[in-house]
């Protein structure tokens, strides 16, 4: 049998984590292929919806990453980011959305090693994991065939 | 039905050892929208430039992706390149196969789908990004420089001197600032008068400095270019085109024990006064809390003796509006105030003094000509004692920081001590010497060496005084923590430098950040030093954080070409990547419901109020608006709006959703 | 009950307001929300136990706001609601007459946003113990139970949008859920689009909520929407430090931050 | 009213006097002193050193002990058994797991909500307010207020008075009518535990408090801890011989000096127990001049 090989998108700041992801290049630290990026001018910019979204069509892993606190290029937008993290994350876990799918980091754009360092080990994670069949399976109306009664 | 041209790089072999550049090249070509897709060697390169402008007016394309390196690296190459080819510079954007992908990845059918996928990502993007144009913002160039102490004097020349008109306001009656209270400098010794003065003359006499003193800034409106201040110049109870400066009236003045701040508090002054004999403009103010007239009613003796008849009594507050494009801080520091100190009799032993006082009377023209006499009794001190780090470096004081200065003026302090005193013995406690700077550390040495001060490395834990001696006890760390007691004559402490008073309030009204101890904030601790957050507003000077006086003047130097460069172009031209708010036919207007949720996360203070108003001029919507002058473009009010009503031109919402269905649904 | 028709009535007569918001008896048993706009209209106004609705919404319908000067019967709720408003700019201070309806039967006037606020902080603004309850139920459960516990009540979900209509927060003239380029959540109601709905809409409450439950009230398929809004009262209180509506010029609590926000999921 | 009372082992033993003073004092303002029924040591100098559970396990057996009475205030005279208290509240305030252990421990209920006064601010609580209507005989002499180790410190904690130069006991000495001298001493070590073990270490710390006391001019040293206390009071000879002086200075409790000034008797206040007897100097002994003036404004250095 294939080995899984989950899908995960990264959602990073321009300034910071980008910048740190290009050092890993530059570096030539190798990391897993899994791992894509899309760019942001800001974690500030990153909006909840986004992280959703990535789910419903078929990411088993998001990692969401920008400046160390105080770093921030534009100097607030990542402590806005964490305080909305912090509600989104709780959130999601009462609705039962798997929160140990989303890794937050900071990456600075001196941490080439860090990067490559959270992108194998949110892969690794994420292997073990599995894939995030329950998200997938609302996106095409297929739920409870066999999972049986809830608990309320 | 779009027309987008990809071209796929080799970076030499720096993608294409890992990528299969061609195929990637190919199957780009088959996705929906792509007109034209083609790989080359080097894509940075003139001939791979030539290449992608060709394309452009060949195939007539509308939009294009570069698979290459970083856009870290090389957009502004290519957006420029395609803007010479017609097409207009945002619809182009890049897709990083080399660090995000061929450098990271080995060489295999993975990391070649990954590179199509990419590309993919961006093809989708672009197919969304709007052309856009630089954003032009006329530039009124006029500077405000707030504080006329040194940084400001040298911001304030610099600037006139480039030929831009400055406005200069200072609180206080005359400029000068902290600088004008030093006896000598370090590491020089030269006369901190004999060197400033002449500059403070320079700021008056220019013709393109206006000088306010006596006078506070009272609000801000505006942003980059185009501020509107609105300045209250101080009453001075005087017409001053009509005061010659003869100084007569501060002679005949009956009121004459006020604390005279220049000093100190170490001499006095009248009500009317000017606060030193250098000061500029050499005019006096009437004190109105401490002059006879204003408190009893009666006196007038100054206006009866003026010769000019130039005293106003009735002279009312007058406000000044200033339009500027930039706006430079220099409203410099203070330091902590005596009831910090209470273990170190500061404020109850006349004999413990801080180091400004020192300075004055070390000064020539200070209250003891220069002679170092103690306040209490007059008498020479044969024993002195300086605490360094007094307050700072301090967590328990709430100062952590190190205040930078004092090292070296407490050396200084030593030395000049020694110069005066030949028979005295200073010593100095100090924690660590921190003597970076051109010949500082040197300097330090001579103190040591030649003037035989000595340094004892350990805190001062109480001052005490008994039988007429100040007794100082400390401990000596080099000497196996030995505790110390020293029979001293005088104590002089190097309190912490911080933030001047009213900073906060300053900040909030010129908007810009401060820190955790109230100095203003830079806009990058490194890269941006001079800069705040707010764009058009600078910082010079000990205002940002404790500085002496050669970074003080340097830093001003820097913001001087800061504005000279904002100054150089009639527009300001600024990249328009920057939030928006939409607007719609009337009667929707907009999206936004205006809850201005967005105001408080704007970092930039770019999130303007709207009042949209019927034919009647009432108003029937307030919404949210962004200025394009002050908005960098980070996107965090976009995050936050719930109706989505705010997006950003490179970011936006169209982009990002087709980036993430593209990247995922391959 | 007196003193509410004399209030009202006289409000109405000398025209300090054009239309005061009160309950009314609807059929069957209901209570309903009555518009009074004239004194003839003054007795069909009631207040029973049973008027326990969070009239604070109306405020800002369209078709309500046209009639002219608006009054109040607000209970407890409302009253923070209004802050919340306030705060968001959305009512003004002294454009509403506000009539405090306790929880007593007594109604005292309310003369201005300040003397609400000083009410507030006397008043218990938590969740019911039923309601923490089962939330702490739900918690206890592990993701995935929760995750088929939601998706069960979601698929009820008809996207009726009544909850939002009842929220007195959800005041937009175009929700995401009306955007379309692109479409965030999509309109048909099937479990992906009543998902994203639901944990849109909790969301843009986090911090604004001020738990008065109309949008469970609201819902004809009976799901305990509340509870999602209400999980994140708690966290929200005990690391921002922040309450909605308790003041009118209250800085959101997802508008502000500070550098030491405690978190333990950031590596 | 009723207010908690925690003695700790001195004020049964070497003591006795500031457990009598209090009292009385307490009696004068109509206050009830309800001493906590089954209390412990608290621990004091030593538990900590030793075993941290039970040195955080005996003070909070005593705040537990002071909850379930139902007690919201304990004033702890004795400084020692005052720095204890509190911060042993304060460490189990800032660590849940910690609390719980400790109170498992203790096999009672701890909440830590008791508020924990040390004597001046109990006085500054319930007495200061009524203090100077009472005052019947001014305490008019010259006193040198000794705050010592315990009572301010650390600062973080405790938050009570100005760590370095403190002074609240000067104000209540004001308030009964004595001079409160400015003197450099008041928070300097007195040698505390070493009473018993290092009798030449307490005479020379303690020594130098007299001695600069004493070179003041003040009629008394006033203190506030049971352990400044006995040793400037009991170690004088010692102290005496360490200076080569005849120090008679005595030493009072600040529950004493008030004591005094609102009318209570010698015999009350214990002022017999003390090893240093406590004589009254004829007033005025010296003149005005003489006396170090407090400077209670601070310099103006600047508008």
């Amino acid at each position: 049998m294939q080995e899984f090989e989950p899908k995960i998108v990264a959602f990073v700041c321009n300034w910071c984590t980008y910048a740190g992801a290009d050092l890993t290049g530059t570096s030539r630290i190798k990391y897993s292929a899994n791992v894509k990026i899309i760019r942001f001018p800001c974690t500030g910019r990153i909006d909840f919806m986004i992280l959703m979204k990535a789910f419903e069509n078929g990411a088993d892993g998001i990692i969401v990453s920008g400046c160390h606190p105080n770093d921030c290029h534009y100097s607030t937008g990542n402590f806005h980011a964490r305080r909305r993290w912090i509600v989104l994350r709780n959130l999601l876990n009462f609705a039962g959305i798997e929160t140990d799918r989303i890794q937050f980091s900071w990456v600075s754009a001196a941490e080439g090693f860090k990067w490559a360092d959270v992108v194998n080990n949110t892969v690794a994670a994420i292997k073990e994991i599995g894939p995030y069949e329950n998200y997938r399976k609302i996106a095409v109306s297929t739920l409870f065939n066999e999972e049986g009664a809830s608990n309320e | 039905m779009s027309r987008i041209g990809v071209f796929v790089c080799h970076c030499g072999e720096n993608i294409s050892a890992t990528v299969d550049c061609e195929k990637v090249a190919r199957i780009s070509g088959e996705l929906k929208g792509v007109e034209f897709s083609a790989d080359y060697k080097y894509m940075c390169s003139d001939p791979g430039q030539t290449m992608l402008k060709d394309a452009i007016r060949e195939h007539k394309l509308d939009g294009v992706v570069v698979a290459a390196c970083s856009p870290r690296m090389h957009e502004p190459t290519f957006r420029n390149a395609c803007a010479e080819a017609g097409l207009n510079p945002y619809l182009c954007e890049m897709s990083n196969i080399r660090e995000h992908c061929s450098w990271v990845h080995p060489k295999s059918d993975l990391t070649t789908d990954k590179a199509e996928s990419l590309v993919r990502v961006m093809v989708e993007k672009v197919k969304k990004n709007k052309a856009l144009n630089s954003i032009k913002v006329p530039v009124t160039r006029t500077a405000l420089v707030i504080g006329g102490g040194v940084a400001g004097i040298q911001a304030a020349l610099d600037i006139a001197n480039c030929g831009h008109k400055v406005v200069m306001v200072e609180k206080l009656p005359s400029i000068g600032g902290h600088m004008s209270q030093l006896s000598e400098t370090f590491p020089t010794l030269d006369c901190s008068q004999c060197i400033l003065t002449p500059r403070m003359v320079e700021v008056a006499q220019h013709p393109n400095i206006t000088l306010y003193t006596y006078a506070e800034v009272e609000s801000v409106d505006g942003f980059i270019g185009n501020f509107k201040v609105k300045v209250r110049k101080k009453s001075k109870s005087l017409d001053e085109h009509l005061c010659t400066g003869c100084g007569l009236c501060t002679t005949k003045c009956p009121q004459k024990k006020i604390p005279n701040e220049f000093e100190r508090g170490l001499g006095f002054r009248p009500a009317i006064y000017v606060p030193f004999p250098q000061a500029v403009p050499n005019k006096p103010v009437i004190d109105r809390e401490n002059c006879t007239y204003y408190i009893k009613g009666k006196c007038k003796v100054c206006e009866i003796v003026c010769p000019t008849k130039a005293i106003r009594f009735d002279q009312e507050d007058e406000i000044v509006e200033v339009d500027c494009g930039a706006i430079v801080l220099a409203t410099g520091f203070d330091v902590l105030k005596p009831d910090f100190f209470p273990e170190y009799g500061y404020g109850k032993y006349k004999d413990v003094i801080d180091g400004l006082q020192f300075e004055r009377l070390a000064s020539a023209s200070g209250p003891t000509q220069g002679m170092i006499r103690r306040p209490s009794d007059g008498e020479i001190p044969k024993k002195i004692v300086f605490v360094a780090c007094a307050g700072s470096r301090d967590p328990a004081k709430g100062i952590e920081y190190c205040s930078k200065i004092c090292c070296m003026y407490t050396a200084k302090h030593a030395m000049l001590y020694k110069h005066k005193v030949h028979d005295g013995t200073p010593y100095v406690f100090y924690m660590d010497i921190r003597a970076g700077g051109k010949n500082y550390e040197e300097f330090v040495r001579r103190a040591i060496v030649e003037d035989e001060t000595h340094y004892v490395r350990g805190r001062v834990s109480t001052i005490y005084e008994k039988n007429g001696k100040l007794i100082v006890k400390g401990v000596d760390t080099l000497m196996g923590a030995q505790p110390v007691e020293i029979e001293a004559d005088m104590v002089v402490l190097a309190t912490a430098g911080v933030a001047n008073k009213g900073s906060e309030e300053l900040a909030q009204t010129v908007h810009v950040s401060y820190d955790a101890h109230k100095f203003f904030a830079e806009a990058h601790p490194k890269l941006k030093p001079v800069e705040t957050n707010t764009a058009g507003i600078f910082l010079a000077g000990a205002c940002q954080a404790p500085k002496d006086i050669p970074e003080s003047v340097a830093a001003a130097s820097g913001a001087a070409v800061k504005v000279a460069a904002l100054f150089s172009n009639d527009l300001l031209t600024r990249e328009p990547l920057i939030a928006v708010v939409n607007r719609q036919a009337p009667p929707v207007y907009s999206s936004c419901v205006g809850c201005f949720l967005c105001q408080s996360v704007c970092p930039y203070q770019a999130i303007e109020r709207e009042e949209i108003k019927n034919r009647n001029g009432e108003v029937i919507r307030t919404l949210a608006k962004v200025n394009e002058g002050l908005c960098q473009g980070c996107g965090t009010c976009v995050a936050l709006c719930r109706t989505k009503a705010i997006d950003i031109y490179g970011y936006s919402n169209q982009q990002v959703y087709s980036e993430i269905m593209a990247l995922l649904n391959d | 009950m007196n003193d509410l028709i004399k209030k009202v009535t006289q409000l109405l007569d000398d025209k300090t307001i054009n239309v005061f918001i009160g309950y009314g008896q609807g059929t069957a048993s209901r209570i309903r929300t009555i518009f009074v706009k004239n004194s003839s209209q003054v007795e069909n106004l009631v207040y029973t136990s049973d008027c326990t609705a969070n009239l604070a919404g109306y405020l800002l319908k369209h078709e309500v706001k046209k009639i002219g000067k608006l009054g109040i019967l607000a209970n407890d709720s409302a009253l923070r609601s209004m802050m919340q408003l306030a705060s968001e700019f959305q009512i003004k201070d002294g454009e509403v007459y506000v009539l405090h309806a306790a929880k007593d039967g007594s109604f005292t006037e309310f003369a201005d946003f300040q003397s609400i606020e000083a009410y507030l902080v006397t008043i218990d603004t938590g969740i019911t113990s039923d309601e923490q309850e089962r939330i702490a139920k739900l918690e206890a459960m592990t993701v995935k139970e929760r995750w088929i516990f939601w998706n069960k009540e979601f698929e009820k979900c008809i996207k009726c949008y009544a909850c939002r209509a009842a929220c007195p927060m959800c005041y937009c003239h175009r929700c995401t859920t009306d955007v379309n380029q692109p479409q965030w959540i999509p309109v048909a109601s099937h479990e992906q689009g009543n998902l994203d709905y639901h944990l849109m809409r909790a969301m843009h409450l986090a911090g604004r909520c001020v738990n008065c439950g109309e949008c469970a009230n609201a819902c004809p398929m009976d799901i305990p929407l509340n509870l999602l809004t209400y999980q994140l009262i708690a966290p929200i209180r005990t690391t921002f430090d922040a309450t909605a509506g308790m003041k009118a010029d209250a800085v959101y609590a997802l508008s502000t931050f500070k550098p030491d926000d405690k978190e333990n999921f950031i590596i | 009213m009723k207010i908690g009372f925690y003695p700790g082992c001195s004020m049964k033993g070497g003591a006795r006097e500031y457990q009598e003073s209090v009292s009385a004092l307490a009696r004068v303002f109509d206050i009830e002193l309800v001493e906590i029924p089954d209390w412990n040591c608290c621990g004091a100098t030593a538990a900590h050193n030793l075993n941290k559970e039970l040195s955080l396990s005996l003070p909070a057996r005593i705040m537990a002990l002071a909850e379930r009475e139902g007690l919201t205030d304990i004033v702890v005279p004795c400084a020692a058994c005052y720095n204890r208290l509190s911060l042993v509240q304060h460490e189990l305030g800032a660590d849940a797991t910690l609390k719980s252990k400790v109170c498992s421990i203790i096999d009672l209920k701890y909440e830590g909500t008791t508020q924990i006064l040390n004597i001046i601010q109990f006085i500054d609580k319930y007495i200061t307010d009524k203090l100077e209507e009472k005052v019947v005989k001014p305490f008019n002499y010259n006193a040198a207020c000794y705050y010592g180790c315990l009572l301010v410190r650390p600062h973080a904690i405790l938050n009570f008075d100005r760590v370095e130069d403190p002074q609240s006991m000067d104000v209540l000495v004001t308030k009964a009518g004595g001079n409160a001298i400015d003197w450099a001493f008041k928070t300097e070590c007195c040698g505390a535990g070493m009473s018993v073990s290092r009798t030449d270490t307490v005479a020379r710390l303690s020594g130098e408090i007299m001695k600069d006391a004493n070179d003041r001019k003040a009629d008394f040293i006033i203190v506030a801890c049971p352990m400044c206390h006995s040793n400037l009071d009991m170690r004088r000879p010692e102290i005496n011989k360490y200076l080569g002086e005849n120090i008679t200075m005595p030493v009072l409790y600040i529950s004493q000096v008030l004591g005094l000034a609102v009318g209570l008797d010698a015999k009350t206040l214990g002022l017999n127990r003390h090893m240093t007897e406590v004589i009254f100097p004829e007033k005025p002994v010296k003149a005005a001049a003489d006396i170090p003036q407090k400077v209670v404004t601070t310099q103006k250095m600047e508008a």
